[in-house]
């Protein structure tokens, strides 16, 4: 099967931003992203565990975005906008992807 | 007084919170799911607010609530203002941090409020069933104090979006409003359908929210022990009676019922852990949440669900009445 | 009319889903956790089910039950090819759409459905326990004829492996028909035991699925609303009150009491937004969600809570009794 | 005695279980989210605790609460020895893997403890309601019998740190003691404010919980099926009755009630399908889960629900009293 | 510690279709796969989000699969085979593991 | 935006060991890990699925590290400790940061 080259953009973010990176992301042109839940962590401010958390002040998420590789940069860029003022991880790292067109 | 408050420690309410702090002292595994806690208190701002609004249409309208809207929006508004000069004496807590502090004091907590009504009605002292509106338009303004406070004369901190919108409509006012007006709308009839559910298992509900609070607080505290210097302890003690004094002041003036001033007193004095945490990760995101959940949720709530509504009732039933 | 039409606007179900609606207008974050309105939806299910069941232990078998299965699952296969060709005169959809669209309006909602019972239970109008079995037979052979429908005389669309048993075995439909069969079994005395549980809070459960689904239709039609044009709508207009008429037909020719003629058509007018929907991903995933789920949820439920079911309870009342 | 186990069988309890097998067995999607299972064993834990302790506030202390926390303590560690020798002999299972099994048979399943007080109750029979803290000390030493057991002389399993702390701490536990004490203290008139809660519906939301447990457990048999042979099988049937033996001596001994025995019977009888496995998990990883778990949860536990319970009933009827 | 090739597969896909793509992998052979939950997400087709939820019909998951490299072809062509008809998003990196039985 | 090298370390073990694995990484000099729920699986030892589990024995867990290059290699050593008696599969993949401070 053939596969082409793309970059898997990984953001592991505190709830409360979420919204601010979506806004972010979807400017940045981005063709898709998922956002899947974390559980629990620890860092350098402590531990944390979203168990019987009422708030949604605690607690991350983890944002997966995968982008055609000359997009990456600029998406990039935009993501570190909202990202640096927030507790936040961002890594990347190439994939690939069956249909080219998704990405 | 005494007994007052002896009969509130050993209510299941208050016996729930300690168990959870307990067992996370004793670094127990025991926790809530999340999606369940937040069940909880979906069930409970619902059955908090329909009830508020069935009692307004049983007891007829009345002009004191449009007039305690705007004495509610004032309180939250100003009570930061002297929250933030109080912690600026007391603490040595950065301008941002004791601006983020000062707008949970200002905002309000909830759960207070249900355990103080749970408290009067067991006392069997009336209240104003719209006190639940004033709560929810107390949860916002503080907010904007606060990063007024933050901003100071300098240009330090930059002045994000704040999304008001999102502040304003956030879930936990617009379920308890939205509640209020169902409950007003269908008055004593629709209560009579839905009280198997919104009345009847009320008070046990409430206990198991509160475990999961007493947890959640009280792994808050483990965590952030070394964060904990006196001041800030002290002014989180301290600030919930000057609070309530205001509250208790600004009921006076209203005319509200003895339970009335009690509960104006009790939102004055509550401390905000829902609501202005999250909208201050937003807007002032450079505040360390661990200074200022754990002031709100670990010190402030305790003390209020322990003490501090007992002292208020009896503040009211002194100069009230 | 206008009464009954009020009467069943201002009621706590019927709001709270419209605060739902409006929150989700506003663009509130207020929000149930997915695994809460599960729980939810299995608890009304297992209740609804569980009530049906000792309705007939009480009454005893009655024999038009197997008759009105088999009536059931023919209003349910049939109502797909009436709605189909509706939709292929009145909208532009594809053919596959079409059948999609269909495929849901034979299917059943168990919450309009409920809501419907609720309403006459309000009205003090009687009807036969056991059409809740009829419910749950009626879930799945509308999804046969959407398939059959979907492939028309070309070869175009392939036709995948079906998971009928899937299909049939759904979580809704087993535990619907294993509540019934518990609640036969156990009978009043059995009910007697957990009615605390399954009867007493029912409605106001009831009430926060209902707020529940009103933040996901609003969500869904503030999404879905380039997709929506005025074909479609009508349809989603239209297409309730004729499966009603079939509805109501095959009710009076059951000979079932008046508030079993306004079930079965209000069976028959709703729509189905949970177990089709599934299906259709499975089977016709060229179908465009955004179009059935908004036209199922989005339109027709609440058509029908509003409306709808005072509708088919007037023309019940009328044509029957 | 043929009529005690039929009205057992047609409980609402059993036959939710049983609908939740056979949900399992025909491979239907039905299943429970699970935050939700988890909220409805927290509630369980909490409200059998709660009342328990209630009780013991009304009837006042008792001084064979004290002996009865030893002798169970003592069931709990000496079971695990005849299990497993008998498994030894029965079965092929590995040392290891029998020291796992044992382990589960000493420790003990609260739900068919409530199983058995249910039964009790509408059987009319009376028994200690300080029983609940038995059950909750007779969770753990058995897990220290089974790695004593598994270590064996050979040093061949090392012997790694166990986390005793998590053991005896953990959540289910806690929650029970806790609760049984908040009732304890709060007595009656705490107890009337939240039976709405805790005592109405509890017997529904048993039901809901055990439909889950039908759906866990006949998952698990569908999947361990190969796993599964005559001896061990034999085994899961034949060690509940010399456990519940051992229990309906004990309580005679103790002086207890017919409804006591019984319920002492029933908790040495039952195997643990939760605290058990995580801490084998844990602290003996080398044992097969699949032949733990299918036998506690899949065998055991149906055996007990659906004849044990009016066994060891009959028995302590006939020997007690 | 010493670590091996191997590919790791990672399947967006609705819900719906998991049951389908399950089979597949299991018929494809690949010794183990996991299911994590995606909360909420952004594509072509717009924004969705789990929360609320009572049908299946919306959502998505992501099936993660590490497999051992020369398998890695024949499995994504069997999972193509499921994914063309649905939403869904495939994408392959490299990586090693520690244990190369368990892949 | 300037990248930097980072190694990814993924971590997929049973609910029960989970406590065990955080002592070791807090020990291993990790600055941080998140831990990501996963809802079901299929492995040598057959499917498995978190719903309507009530005990906490059964279930996994992703854990995922992202740490800096030198330190992947003692980190995987002092995980692999635990990791080795249980259920479990360790991946590691190279990635970018865009914060080295924070890995
Ligand atoms: N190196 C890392 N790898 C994975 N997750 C991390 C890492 N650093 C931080 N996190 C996550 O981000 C949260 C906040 O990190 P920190 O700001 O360092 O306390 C932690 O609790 C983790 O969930
Ligand atoms: N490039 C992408 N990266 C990550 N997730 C994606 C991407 N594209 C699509 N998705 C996910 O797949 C879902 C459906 O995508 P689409 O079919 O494009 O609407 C989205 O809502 C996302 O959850
Ligand atoms: N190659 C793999 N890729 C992804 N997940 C795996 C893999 N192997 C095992 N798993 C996960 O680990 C669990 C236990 O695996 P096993 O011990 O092989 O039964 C499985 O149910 C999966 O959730
Ligand atoms: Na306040
Ligand atoms: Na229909
Ligand atoms: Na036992």
């Amino acid at each position: 099967m053939q596969t082409h080259h793309a970059t898997r953009i990984e953001i592991l973010i505190e709830v409360p931003a979420l919204k601010a990176l979506s806004r972010q992301l979807d400017r940045s042109g981005v063709t898709g992203y998922s956002v899947l839940p974390v559980l629990a962590g620890q860092g350098r401010t402590g531990p944390w565990t979203r168990e019987g958390e009422i708030s949604a002040a605690g607690g991350m998420v983890a944002v997966v975005a995968v982008v055609a590789c000359e997009r990456a940069e600029g998406v990039l860029d935009s993501v570190f906008e909202v990202v640096s003022r927030h507790i936040g991880l961002v890594s990347v790292s190439d994939c690939r992807v069956v249909r080219p067109e998704r990405v | 007084m005494l007994d007052l408050a002896l009969q509130n420690l050993a209510s299941p309410i208050v016996l729930s919170f300690v168990l959870g702090l307990v067992a996370a002292g004793l670094r127990s595994d025991l926790s809530i799911p999340e999606a369940m806690a937040k069940g909880l208190s979906i069930y409970l701002l619902f059955a908090i607010g329909y009830k508020g609004g069935v009692e307004v249409a049983a007891a007829g309208f009345d002009m004191r609530l449009a007039l305690a809207l705007v004495v509610g929006v004032l309180l939250s508004a100003v009570i930061p203002v002297l929250a933030f000069f109080l912690l600026r004496v007391m603490t040595r807590l950065s301008r941002v941090d004791a601006a983020a502090v000062a707008g949970h004091y200002g905002s309000i907590s909830i759960v207070t409020f249900v355990a103080a009504s749970s408290l009067l009605q067991s006392q069997g002292v009336d209240f104003e069933g719209w006190l639940v509106a004033v709560a929810a338009v107390m949860e916002a303004p503080a907010i904007a104090t606060a990063l007024w406070l933050a901003r100071g004369r300098s240009a330090g901190v930059a002045s994000p979006g704040v999304p008001w919108r999102e502040v304003l409509l956030n879930g936990s006012i617009v379920l308890l409003l939205g509640a209020f007006l169902i409950g007003w709308v269908t008055g004593p009839s629709g209560m009579a359908e839905v009280e198997g559910f919104l009345v009847v298992p009320f008070k046990g509900v409430l206990c198991l929210f509160l475990l999961d609070m007493g947890l959640v607080a009280g792994r808050n505290l483990l965590r952030s022990r070394k964060v904990l210097s006196a001041g800030p302890v002290l002014f989180a003690l301290l600030m919930p009676l000057l609070g309530a004094g205001l509250g208790l002041i600004a009921g006076l003036l209203l005319g509200l019922s003895v339970g009335g001033v009690a509960l104006l007193a009790t939102l004055a004095a509550s401390a905000s852990y829902i609501a202005v945490p999250a909208a201050m990760r937003v807007a002032l995101p450079e505040a360390d949440p661990a200074v200022y959940l754990t002031l709100a949720l670990g010190v402030t709530f305790p003390f209020n669900l322990a003490f501090g509504i007992s002292i208020y009732l009896l503040a009211a039933q002194t100069f009230g009445g």
